[in-house]
């Protein structure tokens, strides 16, 4: 992938989570859904926000099968 | 949520570095500092990344999202008070996510860790078994109504000890260097993470650091019941310095032997079970 | 017993058939869709393999033919776990697990190799050996109460399905779903296509979590 | 205790076990297959013991899945042991062929069959039609079967939904099902004396 799309992921759902938080915390989302979005967006926001830092332009190899 | 969450994260990462320091002064070595993991966790989670060239691409990095996902819901699940059969179907994915880690690269020593992973599923069966005793006790399965019952009669450890004792053996075998982590011998190289590295295995130590508070704090609200905060947080590190101790203590047993034994476990279990059933 | 899985937020009465919705199944529905869609967007991988005798390393490619097959058996057991994630109806819970068993079986019978046939084939025995119990189980609870519905079973204070029918319900469920645990499950794992195998071991442990609500509940 | 139901279950759980303990005698993959068809037997007996209408319609699940498992597993049986598709000729009926005799016999278990109508009614005149189809060797036309089988199908599911959102014409649905189960068992029925696989010619 490509540091911009990796960049908008992280961005995406860093902006989604943040703004439920709000939401919630004003009372106008309920608790459930916020944790819904909390479960769809932490695993992409972690991911995508390692890749965006070093994302990987070695080329690929093959697995490790010992020495 | 998200503070509470990026808590349970780093806790459940110093509650492992507890796990391996514990480990590493029973057994008369310095051993690293007990933040390693985190820091571990936040080394991978810069590093340069890709994906093998045999890999199941779509599956590798699935994997990755749906360990870290499942593992937010449990944390949820458990915040909610909901069923407690939720977090033990969370729990026995945790294989699934595991087989998948193992299968999805090619590599010859993922594989042998995934397989391995399956074979083991004896040592959930202990694990229904608690449930069973529970739900015979307090009629439901809801951990909010199991909290209620603990303050009418008392924790639920000193009611059914041998349920308790179950589910800390179920805990135990997803503990790293304990007895039963034949799924990462070093015989396999590092079993099933063998080929996730850079952030793919920064997002498995954050599924583990998850996993270890989900699964601690699901222990001592089943069997202490609802207590203060801080209190809560002690418990878990008293328990992981008892599990520290078994893992200290006992060898690695070969795989055969692990599955026999956890089998064995579990069929006490299940006479347990039978005879709560019969009096209860 | 009505808790088990958490208040219920749905169902669909649809004739004698009830689909119905506890945060449990929702969970377990929803974590086998997002398996199915991860099989039918992912590629088989291909395993390496280090030649005896020869300093070599070959890697196993799955042919396009053969993964077709398989991909479509790992969807067809990837709806037949959803289906019985929500089914409220315990022999339309039956007939599911059953699906499960022979897709199951399906996704490793078309590997072209000796070991992995064999050890599908005795699954398949397996399988349909649990087809007895589990069906005869389903069938004695029409027989003992009257109605095969889950929500009128759990309406019930005292539970009213003995407890020799309810053992031979998991009975049922372990051959039908769980066999890869205890029949061949290291020699299936050998079959190259990882998202494929995936779905076996999946469907077994939704399907044994499942039974252990219905258990508790009926 | 001792009804009849108890006094019929005990009698199949009796016979399932004796199916098992042969099928964990026997080693022979071949002759273990035909003993698992053997052992399904019971588990639609089980059904049957309900003795309701309700018995009649989950039987016909429960029937459709061992079938296709046991057609999975010989697959499997095949493929597993090498075996190569052999050329296959029609059953050496062809001597009374030109004769009435099967034509007569179809005829009167199928009409047979429609005065049962429902599901016994399916299997006596699938009978019919499979015994017509045996003598008359097999160069029919399956898609008039299939055909046959999917307005069934089509005539079934209208029943249903006419028991579902106009309850008020329950006869005319109960008729359109009995026809339509009918013709589904018969229609299954006659395809399967004539399944041979596919023929490679």
């Amino acid at each position: 992938m490509k540091k911009k799309t990796v960049f908008a992921i992280v961005l995406a759902c860093g902006v989604t989570a943040l703004v439920s938080m709000g939401l919630n915390w004003a009372g106008i989302m309920p608790l459930w859904l916020y944790e819904t979005v909390l479960v769809v967006d932490t695993p992409a926001f972690v991911i995508a926000l390692g890749l965006w830092v070093m994302a990987g332009n070695a080329d690929e190899d093959i697995p490790f099968i010992g020495y | 949520m998200i503070p509470y969450l990026i808590f349970a994260i780093f806790f459940g990462l110093l509650l492992l570095g507890i796990h391996r320091k514990t480990i590493a002064r029973i057994q008369r070595r310095p051993g690293p500092p007990v933040w390693q993991e985190i820091l571990h966790m936040l080394k991978f989670a810069f590093k340069v990344t890709w994906i093998p060239a045999t890999a199941s691409d779509t599956l590798f990095v699935g994997v990755v999202l749906i360990a870290i996902g499942i593992w937010t819901a449990a944390l949820f699940v458990v915040l909610a008070g909901e069923s407690i059969l939720i977090i033990f179907g969370i729990y026995m994915l945790h294989k699934i996510v595991e087989h998948g880690f193992g299968l999805s690269s090619g590599s010859p020593y993922g594989k042998f860790g995934g397989v391995r992973s399956v074979i083991s599923a004896a040592s959930e069966i202990p694990l229904f078994v608690s449930i069973a005793a529970i739900a015979i006790y307090t009629k439901s399965l809801m951990l909010s109504d199991i909290i209620d019952y603990q303050q009418v009669h008392g924790p639920l450890i000193f009611i059914i000890p041998l349920a308790a004792f179950a589910m800390y053996m179920v805990i135990l075998s997803k503990m790293p260097y304990g007895p039963f982590s034949v799924v990462e011998a070093k015989e396999l190289v590092s079993g099933y993470k063998t080929e996730h590295f850079g952030v793919w295995r920064a997002g498995l130590e954050i599924c583990n650091g998850l996993k270890s508070y989900v699964l601690l704090m699901t222990f001592v609200i089943v069997f202490f019941g609802a207590v203060p905060f801080a209190w809560l947080l002690l418990a878990m590190v008293l328990i992981i310095i008892t599990l520290a101790f078994v893992c200290a203590l006992c060898p690695m047993l070969s795989p055969f032997d692990s599955v026999t034994i956890q089998t064995g476990i579990a069929g006490l279990m299940l006479i347990y079970a039978l005879y709560l059933g019969w009096t209860g | 017993m009505s808790s088990v899985g958490g208040a219920t937020l749905a169902h669909l009465p649809f004739g004698d058939i009830v689909i119905y919705i506890t945060p449990f199944t929702l969970t377990l529905f929803l974590l086998a869709l997002v398996f199915t869609i991860l099989v039918i967007a992912s590629r088989p991988e291909r395993q390496l393999d280090i030649t005896f005798g020869a300093d070599r390393i070959i890697t196993k490619e799955t042919g396009l033919t053969e993964m077709r097959f398989r991909r479509f058996m790992a969807i067809a057991c990837g709806l037949a776990s959803m289906g019985a994630m929500l089914t409220g109806d315990v022999f339309d819970f039956a007939l599911f697990t059953s699906l499960v068993g022979i897709t199951n079986v399906g996704i490793v019978a078309a590997v072209k190799s000796r070991h992995v046939q064999n050890a599908a084939f005795q699954y398949g025995l397996v399988a349909m050996a649990g087809t007895v119990p589990l069906f005869g189980a389903a069938a004695m609870v029409a027989a003992t109460t009257g109605t095969l519905s889950m929500l009128e079973l759990a309406k019930e204070a005292t539970s009213v399905v003995p407890f020799a029918v309810k053992a031979f319900l998991v009975l049922g469920v372990m051959g039908e779903g769980m066999a890869p645990f205890y029949a061949a499950k290291a020699e299936m794992f050998r079959a190259p296509g990882a998202p494929y195998v995936i779905m076996c071991s999946l469907s077994s442990l939704l399907i044994f979590l499942r039974v252990i609500e219905v258990v508790l509940t009926v | 205790m001792w009804n009849e139901y108890s006094v019929g279950l005990f009698i199949v759980l009796i016979s399932a076990a004796i199916g098992f303990l042969a099928l964990a005698r026997e080693t022979d993959d071949f002759h273990r297959l035909l003993l698992i068809d053997l052992v399904e037997i019971p588990s639609l007996a089980i059904i049957a013991l309900l003795g309701t209408d309700l018995a009649e319609a989950l039987i016909l699940p429960g029937l459709v899945v061992g079938i296709s498992e046991l057609l999975a597993l010989s697959q499997l049986y095949i493929v597993k042991e090498g075996l190569r598709s052999r050329p296959v000729k029609s059953p050496g009926i062809e001597v009374i062929e030109l004769a009435h005799a099967p034509l007569i016999i179809s005829v009167f278990l199928v009409a047979y069959g429609i005065v049962l109508s429902g599901f016994t009614g399916g299997g006596i005149a699938g009978l019919g039609v499979i015994f017509y189809i045996m003598s008359r060797g097999h160069s029919e036309r399956f898609e008039i079967v299939e055909m046959a089988s999917g307005i069934s199908w089509a005539v079934w599911i209208i029943a249903f939904f006419v028991f579902m959102f106009l309850p008020q014409y329950w006869y005319m649905a109960v008729m359109l099902a009995a026809v339509g189960i009918l013709l589904k068992v018969a229609a299954k029925m006659s395809l399967m004396g004539t399944m041979w696989g596919a023929h490679d010619e």
